[in-house]
This record gives structure tokens, sequence and C-alpha cells, in this order.
């Protein structure tokens, strides 16, 4: 922690950033913290508890978060993985932002409950996480971390769910989907969802019905996975911030498991790694194409 | 919910989404050889599989098809080169996807068909038919939406 | 690095100095030889010309256990045992009715991920490791790398090295501090099996492998191979011309020239159990350039 | 104030005989992934009362986050025929509300009944029956006591529950609507009883609320409006994602969108749903100019709208002090702690 | 409100036997929107026509839609007449209710239910359309051609010959290309430099091709009709104007003792040099990386030799000299790079597909040769004079082997393709030996004899029949010295044994490959190549001097293996592409391509990696102020051949396909499901 409060002070008073974006205590546990000076520098934090993914603070679009100038974004290795995906896809440019990795062995499923990490306690997605630190960083800080062993409690439900029916899996996902009220949560925190217009808003033609009814809302998540199909990173912040509990992980879960078994491709932090969607191989699996 | 009712006199209607160059050219000789098939299918014609997006499969089931055919060119026989590549990777996760969230995946089919198969258009079609019918109607995603 | 370690008849038998050099160079080089429990025979001598899903289910037992013992990789230091276990790995991966039909023989879980590797390979890629701890590099002693047939071949079972013109032994020799020569039979036939009951042969294939390697001026031919090693050890004496008054070509496993560069004992490298004297190597790594000797072992 | 008695058990029962009577119940109830909403429930079994504060808030029972206005159909001759929606009428009964969801209820009947009396809304409301509990407060979020309301209040219910200990409330009848219930069915409810324990609890959870909630909100208004620019919107709006979780989860944000939804050529229905001005699509202009441009204007439309500017039209607070957008905000915003900010800014400048 | 009118054909018998075509109308009719719909026995006719323009004219149709045939066989015919009534082509479609409806179904009922709901999904797209025009794009009547070897040289030639201007750019200090090394060519033996030498010089001095020699391409832009290509002129250390090419400077030049890459390595050159007498341009070129001055001065040290400058009596020498960049404007491109030999030592320049045949001890064993090392002992201006001696001792050979496919046919090296042409040079070099050498072994191992062509069969049969060449069929396993010999031991798989020779020299067919940088230069061109490099042609055997971009066009070895009578074919049809291409004003081309809304473009260029055509470019959008607000994706029409990929690639939806836009297909969908 004090590493981190020193790098940061020292990149604010070299001038190497003019905000550090990380991590502080707020009133319900650790939040995203913008610190422009020593004073907020020395507030920063780095635990378990820090799921947020920073990285959509990048976009440009956020012009109140650019206007405090060149940014430092402490990163996990997830949202390093976002940090790529914004340069991969242009929305960022490396020299413009200083990248603080922090060595990270998962966060907590529920980070406000707080607490110390264990096999109980870990995110579902941090149990399939196999990177503790990343390479598309400026600086590295934190002391090196053992992964924790723990199955995959989102690998065994998405097992599960493809052990079921068709029919059993559409009475599952419309019970899921019927809580959505498409606030648009998901989006507004993926990482990789930067679009100027999102699709969802397109109205002519209206591809995506922006009722929360059943039929907007399976078409909606269906075309979100589609779009995010070999770019998501799985920081888990459209499921951490889904207002309604949707398990909006499964899906992007499955769509990682499809990419990654015909693929061969994982996200990761290397933006010259081009997107599985949008490249091709001329031996790709077509065992479904008749 | 997905049916699973075979209800007698149930005809599937059936979009299918095809290239230009291969596979609407392919059925346009099983025609000229009068190759006789299903009646279940129109075809949306379009130049090239890589034009086709997720989204005409998705909103062709939202608006009630009870099945889906897409179909373009062989590999390595892209008029574009590359666009039926494109469309494999997307559609290899689009039919996983949709199965994942309870869409039979007998309802979607993939094929390529080119110029010179109009024998094979013809089997893609009367497959998709047959595969269909067993699934029964797909009015459920199309209800979704409730009405007044 | 942990391997899975499968010794086969050979460490236990005619090569004890290769699997004792093996676990000599093992420690001071960071590998972990990890003894497969309960391994079988590889199916070398006779069971892949008799039956072909004998040939593949016997080394594929030993994958199974080596994969139970939660292994990725195997080290087979045989040569013969390296191919065959190389070889049943590579045939199942290519077949799925045969990986299906060996599942059903071995009635074990197995799902075929140990990779199969040789000490040479283990080596090269441990050669700046080699070069870094080579307290006593042998310099000045020229080594002939012998391949023989089965460590290369086939190239699409054992990968590591270009089948025709190979270069891994050469280049764990130079990472010893020797020199490695340029000589041609390499890759010929040494008699194999055919030690007992083809004698002549074996002369004949022999001494074209130890005349070449003179010409090019070694003063050890390099093995990794038990057979290899028996052929041109033990049937040395025989492969001498009548009256022919030549200094015998000391045998050595690429292990025991690793040991010798890393300062390992002598003995503890078993260099006492060859036929042919090695003095003419162990000389070498002690440091001393002395000229060879001529013995007879 | 009339009221009267009732054990948890004969609660149940209450549940019970108004689902024989074809009465919709709903409650706090657990979804499938565990938390507590307000769901519509199958049996009195499902309702969960000692459960905090539900994920949402009641108001999607008035204000569905979709609902089907009318149909159209284009006839020969390309005539328009429309279909109206009917209006909502089945009977149902709220049980275990949260007062401060009740509260934003009756809060909302303001802005839905002003110029254009919102037929849906005010044929549920009428057809709804709101039997609050009174609340012990939650956790650090609540805010009940600083926008003029408390965990007891009985604003927008129509019966509210207080409990006197050994699984009893005390229920108070608050409007004839909650009258009418008690009357219906008698062999539920006992003669009043343990007005001190009830007075006690109540005493409890206001103290409990008031530790941690910020100063009250209505003495901010000079400040807020001389203040319309003032950097503390842009500092506190850094985190925002523009999300909209906030307006998703509040009682009282009531915005929505009318949309047209073909079904096929020539139909299909008008359907309203929920919106939110956190995002720029909420206020943007067909020129593509956007009176708020950026989220320290939407973050500061919704705090003004809750505190200034309803209030000041229709002479009451929107905020009802659940807590539900700190609660439910991915960027760790806080309104207590911008409350207090203002208060303090505020304290300052006088 | 759209006003369309519905045209259903019967097509005779075909379409009405069937469909009842009447009911269609019928049906159509009722559609909101369709303000005509008529049904007739052949649309196609004449009088099918005239009923179309004069519906158009009379009810002030703004759209037609056709239910007739496909719209492959017909969509032009009533565009066309469409268009003649006044109405856009564009606004006009076809539901194609014959090969995709009558022909195929017998039930009428089924088959005029889905002919009206074809026949609907078009009315719901016209609907949609929009007018749109033909692309008209002008032509710059230049011509780059990249590469000066025959193909280049011959390109260059009959596009110039046609009229048109051309920029003839060579990598190398002087154009001839491969073709220049040889000795004699097959199947004729006559001398290559006699039949190539006045084609170069024709191209030196033909008053429209502007040659550039020691050049390369350094990027392109544009597109068919368009290009603008910067090349980069490198710095020869010779000012191109002073020189008079008298040579005194290579005389002088004390550093004779580089290897020459025009001998293979076998002869020397000085640091100053011209890579052969009948260079052209007849101009010499400074090695930088050799010249003693030059090496001198990169290590900050004085000048250490000044002979050349000395020699020079016009003061040519320019040391000084910096590579330039010029930019010329073309309209079509040919690409004509040719090829290299496979690398038969270990070492495959990074590539890990290839591996090398390091038992053959090219490179450890001196006097194992490829087959261009020979072309070059055999030539009478090599380093022997025409006399084929052993590069290790002078010596001359009594027995050669020469083995044929190293490289080609082996997949496990990573070539599987045939090389084309060693066959026959093969034959070539063991007559040359023996004509040259009297009674002296040549001894060939061979897969098999692949002479297909002209006079070829004829001459390998005179190779061993007459010439007294000894094949044998199989393959060397093994070769190695053996005190002055070189040991080739192999297997006659036709008699049936193994096969050994005594050879005093060895020489190596080995494989023709694509040029180093290839991958490059077709990637600046977005031409496509397969996975050894080779150019792909746009179709192989209809186009098959065409490339996947419009205006590229690819001739000689650097599309396949090719030999010399190839590769001028295909020049020549590539000059005749090009000409073709040049005789018209204007290029016109179909409105089908995609359009960027940049409004709504996030910039994410997913569409950019997706183009096969490298059609999308990066766009800045501006305030008034000129801050630039965003960088956005734009298309260019020229280069955009309307595939679409990018369209269903873009995550916001901000691309369009004239032609086939979302709301096109959206409104199809829509109509069939009702």
């Amino acid at each position: 922690m004090t590493e981190l409060r020193e790098l940061a002070k020292k990149l604010l008073a070299e001038g190497a950033a003019k905000v550090v974006i990380g991590w502080e205590e707020g009133p319900r546990g650790v939040r995203p913290a913008f610190a422009t000076d020593a004073a907020a520098a020395d507030r920063l934090v780095f635990d378990a508890r820090c799921a947020h993914d920073l990285a959509p603070y990048l976009d440009r679009r956020r012009v109140h978060v650019a206007k405090l100038g060149r940014p430092a974004v402490v990163v996990k290795p997830c949202d390093a993985r976002a940090v790529a995906g914004l340069i991969r896809e242009t929305q960022v440019k490396r020299e413009d932002v200083v990248l603080v990795g922090v060595r990270c062995g998962g966060v907590l499923a529920d980070p406000e409950a707080g607490g110390t990490l264990s096999a109980d306690t870990i995110a579902d997605r941090c149990r399939t996480c196999d990177s503790r630190e990343t390479a598309l960083a400026d600086h590295v800080v934190g002391t090196p971390v053992e992964p924790l062993a723990a199955p995959s409690r989102r690998d065994a439900r998405v097992a599960e769910l493809d052990a079921m029916t068709p029919a059993q899996r559409w009475a599952f996902w419309q019970g899921e989907l019927a809580r959505c009220t498409r606030c648009n949560a998901c989006r507004q925190v993926c990482p990789l969802c930067y679009c100027d217009r999102c699709m969802a808003d397109k109205t002519q033609p209206q591809w995506i019905e922006s009722s929360p009814h059943g039929r907007g809302n399976l078409s909606w998540h269906l075309l979100r996975a589609i779009h995010l199909a070999g770019r998501c990173v799985d920081c888990g912040e459209c499921e951490r911030a889904c207002p309604s509990g949707i398990p909006l992980g499964l899906i992007t879960r499955k769509v990682a498991s499809v990419v990654a078994d015909r693929f061969g491709h994982k996200p990761g932090d290397d933006p010259a790694v081009p997107s599985p969607i949008g490249t091709w191989r001329s031996d790709d699996p077509q065992e479904f194409i008749l | 919910m997905e049916g699973t009712a075979t209800a007698t006199g149930f005809e599937p209607r059936i979009t299918a989404f095809v290239c230009n160059w291969c596979t609407y050219t392919g059925a346009d000789l099983a025609g000229t050889s009068r190759l006789q098939m299903a009646a279940n299918t129109r075809i949306v014609r379009l130049p090239c599989t890589g034009r086709i997006d997720p989204a005409f499969v998705i909103k062709a089931f939202e608006r009630g098809a009870d099945g889906v055919i897409v179909s373009g060119c062989h590999p390595a026989d892209c008029h574009y080169t590359a666009g039926n590549y494109h469309a494999r990777r997307r559609f290899a996760v689009l039919r996983e996807l949709l199965s994942f969230m309870g869409v039979d995946e007998r309802r979607v089919t993939f094929s390529w068909v080119s110029a010179s198969e109009g024998a094979k258009w013809r089997d893609v079609v009367n497959g998709a038919v047959e595969r269909v019918r067993e699934c029964g109607p797909f009015e459920s995603y199309r209800a979704l939406a409730g009405g007044v | 690095m942990k391997v899975a370690y499968f010794p086969g008849c050979s460490m236990h038998g005619t090569s004890r100095e290769y699997g004792e050099s093996l676990h000599a160079v093992a420690e001071p080089l960071g590998v972990e030889l990890d003894e497969v429990r309960d391994w079988n025979c590889c199916g070398a001598s006779s069971a892949h010309a008799s039956s072909r899903m004998l040939a593949v289910a016997l080394p594929a037992r030993s994958l199974a256990l080596a994969e139970a013992q939660g292994h990725e990789q195997l080290l087979a230091p045989c040569a013969a045992c390296y191919n065959r276990l190389a070889g049943a790995r590579h045939e199942i991966a290519e077949d799925a009715e045969l990986a299906g039909h060996v599942k059903r023989i071995l009635a074990r879980p197995f799902e075929n991920r140990v990779a199969v590797l040789n000490a040479v390979e283990v080596l090269r890629d441990l050669g700046e490791t080699i070069k870094a701890k080579a307290t006593s590099p042998l310099k000045g002693l020229k080594v002939a790398c012998y391949y023989g047939c089965l460590l290369v071949r086939p190239a699409a079972v054992t990968r590591f090295d270009d089948p025709e013109d190979p270069s891994s032994m050469e280049a764990v020799v130079k990472a010893c501090g020797a020199e490695p020569v340029a000589w041609r039979m390499r890759l010929e036939c040494c008699g194999g099996g055919f030690s007992l009951s083809r004698k002549p042969s074996v002369v004949r294939l022999g001494r074209a492998i130890l005349e070449d390697a003179r010409k090019a001026g070694a003063d050890a031919i390099a093995v990794a191979c038990p057979m290899c090693h028996s052929n041109l050890d033990f049937r040395q004496k025989a492969m001498a011309r009548d009256g022919e008054d030549k200094p015998p070509m000391p045998i050595v496993f690429i292990t025991q020239v690793v040991g010798l560069a890393l300062g390992i004992a002598p003995e503890k490298l078993g260099m006492q159990r060859h036929f042919v004297s090695t003095k003419r190597v162990t000389s070498r790594g002690n440091g001393e350039a002395t000229a060879p000797a001529a013995e007879v072992g | 104030m009339n009221a009267t008695t009732i054990s948890s058990s004969d609660l149940s029962g209450l549940a019970a005989d108004l689902l024989a009577a074809r009465v919709r119940v709903a409650g706090p109830a657990r979804a499938s992934d565990g938390t507590v909403e307000y769901r519509h429930a199958g049996a009195p079994a499902e309702l969960v009362l000692d459960s905090g504060v539900p994920r949402r808030s009641l108001k999607e029972f008035f204000l569905p986050p979709t609902e089907p206005l009318f149909a159209w159909r284009t006839g020969a001759g390309g005539r328009v025929e429309l279909l109206e929606a009917p209006l909502p009428a089945d009977p149902a009964v709220v049980i275990g509300a949260r007062p401060c969801d009740a509260a934003g209820i009756e809060a909302l009947d303001k802005v839905m009944g002003w110029d254009y009396r919102d037929e849906p809304w005010f044929a549920r409301r009428e057809a709804t029956t709101i039997v609050s509990l009174a609340c012990a407060g939650f956790d650090r979020s609540c805010m009940c006591t600083s926008v003029g309301l408390a965990p007891d209040t009985t604003k927008g219910s129509d019966l509210l529950l207080v409990p006197i200990g050994g699984g009893a409330f005390r229920a108070e009848v608050v409007t004839a609507k909650g009258a009418r219930l008690v009357a219906a069915y008698p062999a539920r409810f006992r003669p009043a009883s343990g007005e001190a324990e009830a007075e006690a609890f109540r005493k409890a959870a206001r103290e409990k609320v008031a530790a941690s909630a910020p100063p009250a909100a209505d003495p901010l208004r000079p400040w807020l409006d001389a203040h319309f620019d003032h950097p503390l919107w842009r500092e506190a709006s850094l985190r925002c994602h523009g999300c909209g979780a906030c307006a998703a989860v509040c009682p009282t944000c009531h915005c929505f969108d009318i949309v047209d939804e073909p079904e096929t050529v020539g139909t299909g229905v008008r359907r309203r749903n929920w919106d939110t001005c956190q995002t720029p699509r909420f206020t943007i202009h067909a020129s593509g100019h956007n009176p708020k441009n950026d989220q320290p204007a939407r973050i500061r439309q919704r705090v003004l709208h809750k505190i200034v500017i309803y209030p000041k039209k229709f002479g009451e607070m929107l905020c009802t002090g659940c807590g539900r957008c700190s609660r439910a905000c991915p960027g760790g915003m806080d309104l207590p702690e911008v409350l207090a900010r203002i208060a303090a800014l505020a304290g300052g400048a006088q | 409100m759209a006003r369309i009118g519905v045209f259903v054909c019967h097509c005779g018998e075909n379409i009405g036997r069937t469909v009842d075509c009447h009911a269609v109308a019928e049906a159509l009719g009722q559609v909101p929107g369709v303000a005509h719909a008529v049904d007739y026995k052949y649309m196609c006719s004449d009088p099918g026509q005239q009923l179309i323009k004069a519906a158009i004219a009379e009810k002030q149709l703004t759209g037609v839609v056709v239910a007739a045939c496909s719209p492959h066989m017909h969509e032009k015919t009533f565009r066309r007449a469409a268009s003649s009534a006044g109405l856009n082509p564009f606004t006009c479609e076809m539901a194609n209710v014959r090969e995709h409806c009558s022909w195929i179904h017998e039930d009428r009922a089924s088959a005029t239910a889905k002919a009206i709901d074809l026949s609907r999904m078009m009315v719901e797209k016209v609907k949609r359309n929009v007018p749109l025009s033909t692309i008209r794009i002008p032509v710059t009547r230049r011509a780059l051609v990249i590469g000066g070897g025959i193909a280049g040289i011959q390109a260059a030639l009959d596009i110039a010959d046609g009229g048109a201007e051309v920029v003839l750019v060579e990598k190398a200090p002087s154009i001839g290309g491969h073709m220049s090394q040889l000795s004699e060519t097959f199947p004729t033996l006559d001398c290559s430099q006699c039949i190539l030498t006045p084609r170069m010089v024709e191209v030196y001095q033909h008053p429209r091709i502007r040659l550039m020699s020691w050049s390369e391409v350094e990027s392109v832009e544009g597109y068919i009709g368009n290009f603008k290509v910067t090349i980069r002129k490198k710095a020869r250390g010779v000012d191109e104007d002073k020189c008079n090419g008298c040579g005194a400077c290579t005389r002088a030049c004390p550093n004779k003792r580089i290897p020459s890459e025009f001998d293979c390595g076998l002869g020397k050159r000085p640091a100053i040099y011209v890579p052969f007498p009948q260079a052209v341009p007849n101009l010499p070129v400074v090695d930088r990386a050799r010249c003693t001055l030059l090496i001198a001065r990169s290590k900050g040290k004085k000048d250490a030799c000044m002979k050349c400058v000395e020699a020079c009596q016009r003061g040519a020498i320019d040391f000084e000299q910096k590579d330039r960049f010029v930019t010329e404007e073309v309209g079509a491109i040919v690409v004509a790079t040719g090829y290299q030999l496979y690398e038969i030592g270990r070492d495959q320049g990074g590539r890990k597909d290839l591996h090398g045949y390091g038992e053959y001890g090219y490179g450890t064993i001196p006097d194992v040769i490829d087959g261009m090392q020979f072309e070059r002992l055999a030539s009478a201006s090599g380093p022997t004079a025409g006399r084929i001696l052993r590069p290790s001792d002078g010596r001359e050979p009594r027995t050669i082997v020469f083995l044929q496919c190293v490289g080609s046919r082996d997949p496990a090296k990573g070539i599987e393709y045939c090389s084309k042409i060693c066959c026959m040079y093969v034959a070539k070099h063991a007559m040359l030996y023996r004509h040259k050498e009297n009674g002296g072994r040549a001894v060939v191992f061979y897969m098999d004899i692949r002479a297909a062509g002209k006079g070829y069969d004829e001459f390998t049969r005179r190779a061993i029949e007459e010439e007294g060449a000894e094949y044998v069929r199989g393959r060397v396993s093994r070769m190695y010295r053996d005190g002055d010999v070189i040991k080739v031991v192999g297997f006659d798989t036709l008699g049936g044994e193994p096969f050994g020779v005594d050879a005093d020299m060895v020489v190596l067919a080995t494989a023709m490959r694509p040029q180093p940088g290839i991958e490059s230069l077709a990637q600046k061109l977005s031409v496509s190549y397969d996975r050894h490099g080779f150019i792909n042609e746009a179709h192989p055997k209809l186009r098959p001097v065409e490339t996947n971009t419009a205006g590229v066009f690819v001739a000689g070895a650097c599309q396949a293996p090719r030999d010399i009578p190839d590769s001028v074919s295909m020049a020549s049809a590539t000059a005749s592409k090009v000409l073709g291409l040049f005789s018209n004003e204007m290029l016109e081309r179909e409105p089908t391509v995609a359009r960027v809304d940049a409004a709504i473009c996030a910039g994410c260029f997913h569409c950019e990696r997706v183009c096969p055509y490298g059609a999308v470019t990066h766009m800045e959008v501006k305030d008034r102020q000129g801050n630039v607000l965003k960088v956005v994706a734009d298309v260019n029409p020229g280069v955009c051949q309307g595939c679409g990929t990018c369209v269903a690639t873009c995550p916001s939806k901000s691309v369009e396909l004239q032609g086939f836009t979302d709301e096109q297909v959206w409104a199809q969908i829509q109509a069939f499901l009702g």
C-alpha cells in the first residue's frame, strides 16, 4: 500500500500523471478514487475489495474525467486486459496513459462485505483467472501472490445449464431476464462498451427493442454477448453493477469458453493480439456447418 | 418455452440468409434443375455471408421464424476472399450462445452451398425443414413481448 | 522443473550408469525426477513387432500412471522407451478410435495429456544452465554425437530436432565446453537388437561408426541410447580389425558428459562401468588436458 | 388513529385468505439468487418480512418497467385503428412494504396526477392496499430522517405494522383502504395492544437512522439554488458511470420513455418504459445538441430534482432516503455523503 | 408515401403453371404502399417492359418490384427499363418466383403463398431503397510495374508500346532479374543474355518507360485508376546524371574481394560495382556496408580511401547521397517480383515452417552448389568464363550428381508444391555439362520427370537418350565428403536397390520461393497471398493475372513457380488488362459500397481489420475551430467491393452497405414473418 501511495505521489509530483485513478475507502467499502494531489494519493488503497474495473474511466467520452489531465490508472490483470482492449480498438493511446499494475490474488465475491480472501470468499471469475500481474504496465506494485485454488462455481453452473434441455435453459433464462429493466448498467460499466451510440439505441431499424419485456431483454443480452465475444476480459463489472442481480457472468463465461475452445483465444493484456472475431484461420472448426 | 409438441399441420417458417455468389446461385441452379424441395423457406439475398449480422438471425426468431438458414460460399471460395471465414467465426459463437439461452440448435442451420450445388441446397432446405418440424413452432420468442 | 521419470528396464539393468548419471546431473540442473509408480515395459523389444494394440496400450498405461501422478511431462532417457512412449502418444492423439479402444483396455482415466521427453532434448533446453554451472568445462574434448535411429525418428513423432540433420546433442556438448566434431555416421544404424543374434552385422555397422568418428578426430562418442551404447561399447573389441592398433573409443552417455562438466565425480556417473575405458574423457573432466592413453578396456 | 394487533401467523393467514380470495399478494421474497426483492407471492411462506431493504423499490407495482398503452393496426386503405390496453384493476395487497417505499408511492401521486391523470398509475393505486412494516433502520446508507421521513413513517401506507415483540405487530390503520382490509378479514386481527412497545421500537429506529444520516436536506435548498455551477458536482460525479442503476432501484425515479414497437408490417404496440436522466440519450435533441452534456450535469439534475425542483413544484421531497442509490452504485457514489458535503459547504457559506 | 408497382411475370408457363400469378398480383395490390400490381405473360419481352414503363409514368411509381426469374437473369433488364422511364434504376428489385419458387415446388397453394411472401418482402425492401448512382472513378493512364525481371520487362514494354506511360521499379542495381544470370535457356539452348539484353536496352530507351533501378516501393495509397505510390530511391553513391558508365571507379576500387551477388558468390566484385557488364542502367552502385571509406566514416574515422573518387573524371561519386522518395500517380500496378531459391542450409530466414537440408552439406561442402550457381559456372560471362570447375579446387569435375526436388514436393520440409522448372533445367544442366566436359558423368536423381510444355518432353528425352545423362529414380539420403569426392548415397527405386555415386560436384535443384519481403509488399498493395507468400490470383482459372484488389495485376514467378515463356505470357496478359483498363475515360462501379456515419462511428476500426480490400481509412472529425474531435472510419468507394463484412462487424451499426442496408434486411425479415 505504501508502495502504491509513494508511486502515486511520485507520478503526480513529477508530472507524469495529473490524476491517479485508483481505489479509496468510501462510505460502503472501497470505491474508485481520483487522486490529483499528494493527500489524495495517500488515501489510495489496494486489497481484495478492489473489484471495480477502472479502465472505463479512460474512455475519452467521460469528458469530466478527461479534463483532469493525463491519467495514471491502477490496474489489476483483468483491468489491464480491458486497457489492452481499448488500446487495440484505438480508444486509448498507450502513450497517453500511465499504467500501474497491481499484483492481484483475486478479489472478493462480495467486496462490500469485506473480509479476507479465501477459497470461499473469492469472486468466481478470479477462480479461473490465471494472471497474477500484468505485463501491460509502466510500474508494478505489490507483493507476488499465489493463486488460490478454488473450484469455479460459475463454471459448474454453466456446466449444469449445458446439461439441461433447451426448454429448461429457456425457462431458466426467462426467469432471470424477467428482472432486467434495461437500465443499461451492464453496458455503462463495461470497459469495452464505449460506442458513441450503442446498437441498442439505434432506431432505424431497431435491432433491439428498448422495452424491458422478455423479447427485448433476450435480444439485448444475446447481442451484447455477441459483441463482447472474444473481447470480454472477465472483469465482472456487468454482473456486479446489475441492480437486479442477473447472472450475466454465466453468459460471458459461456461465450469465452466457446471462443477459447474454438479459436484458442483468451483475451490477454497484449494490445497487439487481435480479437478472434474479426480474424480467422482457414482451418477454423466448422463441424456445425453442413 | 420451446415447443415440443409436433403439431399436426405445422408448416415451419424458415428465413434463409444467403450470399449472392454461391448459395443464391446454387439455389437458382436447383430451380433450373427443377429439384423439388419443401416450400417453407424464404431467401433474403445478401452480397456475402460476411454481411450477415447475428442480429439478422436473432431478429428472425424474434419475429416468429421457426428456423433460420445461413449459407454461403465454401471456405476459400468467397467472392470477397474472406467474408465466409469471418461469418464462420461469428456463427460458431452465435449458435452456441443461442443454444445456451435455450434456443434449440436444430432451429439454426449453417451450410456452405456453392453455385454448382443445387442438389445440396435442396438437401439443406429439406433437412432444415425436417429438423424444425421436430422442434415444433417457435412462437415463444415472439410472444415474450406480451401484447395489449 | 518436475517431470515424471520412466526408467524402463535399461536404467536398472544394462545401462545403470545412464540412470546414475542422469540422476546425478538432474539435481544440480534443477530437474526433479518423479518415478512413475508401477511403470511397466514400454514394449520396445517385442511388443511393437507382434501386436499394434499391445504396442500402444503398454506405453499408454505408463502414460496414464504419470498423468494420475499429476504430471504433464515424462522423461524417458532410453531412446527406445522414448520412441515407444512418444510413438504411442502420437498414435493415440491422431486416432480417436484407437484412443477409445486404448481407454477401454486401460480401464483407468487417461487423457493423453503427458508430453514425452528424452534426455537430449531436456539437456538441450537446459543449455544455459549447464553453461552457467559447468565448473569443469571439457575444454578441448572432441566428441562425436551419435543419435542412432530412435532418437529423432520418425519426424512426426519426435519433433524436437531435424530428423536428417539434428543438432541438439551438439548443442549440449558445446554447453559442456567440449567440441562436437563434424562426422557423417550420426544417424546410421548400430545394429540395434541384433547384438546377440547377428553379431557380424553389428560388428560391421559399429565399425563404420567408430572409424568415421575416429576420422573426424573424436576423443569419444556420446550416445543417448542404451542399445547404441552396449553395441558400440561391449562389441568394440570385436570391431577392431585384425592387427589394428587404434586407441579404443570411449562410448559415453550424454548425461555423463554433462556430469563431468558439472564437476561430478566420475564414479557417481558410473564411468567405471564401461567396457572401454573412459579415462580419455574423465581426465578432461578434471581439467587435465592429457594425451589419449592407449588403453584397452 | 385506529389501531389493531396482528400476530405473524395471522399475517400469514391474512396472506393466505387474500390469495384464496384471488387477491394478488406481493411483498419481500427471495429471488433465484437468494436476494430479497418485492415479488408476487404464490404462497404466504414466500414472504420474508425480516429482510432489510429489498433490492428494488415498490414502484414497479405501480409503474412497471414496461407497459403497453395501446396497440395499432393499419387497416385497408391505410386507416389506423387503435386498441387501448385495459386498465389494470386486479385487487392487490402489498404486505411488508418498507415505509420509505410506501412514502415514495404517495410522493409520486403528485406528478402522476398533476396536469394529466395517469390512468394506469391510479388504477393500480386504487386497486392496491399497502401494508407497510416499520423499519428498524437498515444500514449506513439509510437517510429517511434527513428527508423529513422516518423509519416508521405512515406516508403512503394504508396500514403500518410495528413490531411489538413475540412475533406480533401493532397495526396502525392509516387510510380508509387500510380500514377496509381490517374489516374484511376480522378474524386475523386482535384488539390493539403493545402501544408502548411499538413506541419504543419506533424511537429506537429513528435514533438509529438519524445517527448515521446526513443533516436535513430541506435547509440546503437556498445553497443549492445559489450554487448551480459549484465544482462539487464535477468532483462528485467523477466516479459516475452514467449507468442509471440508481434510477432503476429508486422508489421515486419515475421518468419514462414512450416507444412504438412494430409487431408485424402494419401492426404494433405503443409502450412506456422506464428511462433515466443519467444517460446522455435522455436529453439529446434531434439536432444533436444536448443540454445535459456531461455526467456532472446529469448527477446534479438527479439530486436537484429530488431535493429542489420537485419540492418547489409539489411541496414535497422526492427522495425518501431509502439509500438504494448508494447501495446500487457500481462506482461507489453515496448520496448521504454528497448531502453531508453540501451541508458542510452550506454551513460554511452562511 | 411510397408508390410501388408490382409486376408479376408468368414466364409463359414456367411460373404460371405452379404459381397463381393473378392471385399474387391481387394480394400484392392490397399491401400498403403498392400503387399498382399486375401480372403478364412475359415481363422481359418488349411489351412487358413497355407495361412497366407505362405504369411508372401513369401511376407515378416510386419503385418497382418485378416478380419473375432470378435477378442474376434479368435484374439489369428491368433496371434499365425502370431507368428509361425516369426511375432511379436502384429502386427496381426482383422477387425470384421462378428459380426459387415455381420450379422447385409442385403444390400450387404453397407455391403461390411463397410467391406472395417473396414479392411482399421485395416490396418492403423497395420502400426503403434510395436512389443510388453508379460510382464513376477517373483513371490515371500510367502504370507501375514492380520488378524488372523478364516478366516486368515484358509487361512494361507491352504497356508502353500500347501508348501508356510506365514506371518500372527494380530493387537491384540493374534490371534483368534471374534471367540475366542464366547461361542458356531450355528447350532451345539459346543464350539467355543474347535474347534478354536487347529487351533490357529497349526498356532503357523507351520514351514512355521511366526506369527506377536500385529502388523499392515504399507505400501505396489509393485504388484502381488512382494509386499514389511512394518509391524509395536508394542512395547509389553515384550521381546518375553525371556518370557515363565508363567503369573507371570500379577498376580503381582496391576492395575487389566481395562475393558477387550476380555470380552467386562464385565470383568477386569491388565495393563500387556494376553487377554485370550488360547491366541496365549501366551505372555503378556503392556497397555502403563494404566501402572502406564509408565504413571509416560510420565509425567516425577519417576518410581511408578515395580511389574511386580520384578515378572518376566526371565527379560523379557522391558518398553523401541519401535515400530519396518520389511519389508517382498511376492507374494500375503490375506485380512481377519474381522468385528466390530455397535456402538449403538450416536457417530459412526465420521461417519456422521450412526446414533446410543440412544432410546435403550445402554450405559445408564447397562443391555442393545450387542450380543458379551452376548457371553461373556454365555462363560464358560467369566467373569461370563458361568452364565448369569445382569451387573448391578449380578442377574439372568428372562426375556431377544432380538432385531434383530439393525442397519442392516435400511437405516434411514445408513446401508441398512442384517448382515446375527444375526438371527442365536439370536436363539442360546435364546436357551443358556433357557438352563441355567430354566423357563426364551426369547422374540425375529424380522423383518424376515433369516436362509438360512445347518441346519440353523431347528435351528431357534428348538429355537421357542422346546426351547420355544417367537418370536414377530415387531420393538421396545422405551426402558426405570423403577425401576428394562427395559420397552420394541414395536408393534407385526402379532398380530396387541402394545406389551410391562418388561425385566431384553435386548440384541441388532447389525449390522456387517468392522473393523475401513479398508479404510486406502484398500488404501495401492489399493483395492476398498464400502461405508461401505467392500472390493469389483473383480466380485460378478465369482471372489468372488479376488480384483481389482491383487495378493490381500479377505476372511471373511471384504468383507461382513459372518458367520464362509462362512469365512472358502472363506479363503480356497483364499489359492487355492494364491497357483495357486505360481505354476507359472513367471507371463505372455498382454503388453497392459501404458508407460510414461519421457522427456515430466510435473509431474502433473493427471494420478496417476485417476489410479484405483495405478500403477503410481513418478520417479526423473536427469542430469549426479545427480541433480534432475524434478519428473515425471512412470507406473509400473506389476500393470497396461491397461485401458488407464491415457492416456486420460494426458494433454500433454506423456503417451501411448501400443496396443492402440494415433497414432493407430488417424489412424483408419482417415482411415474411408477418
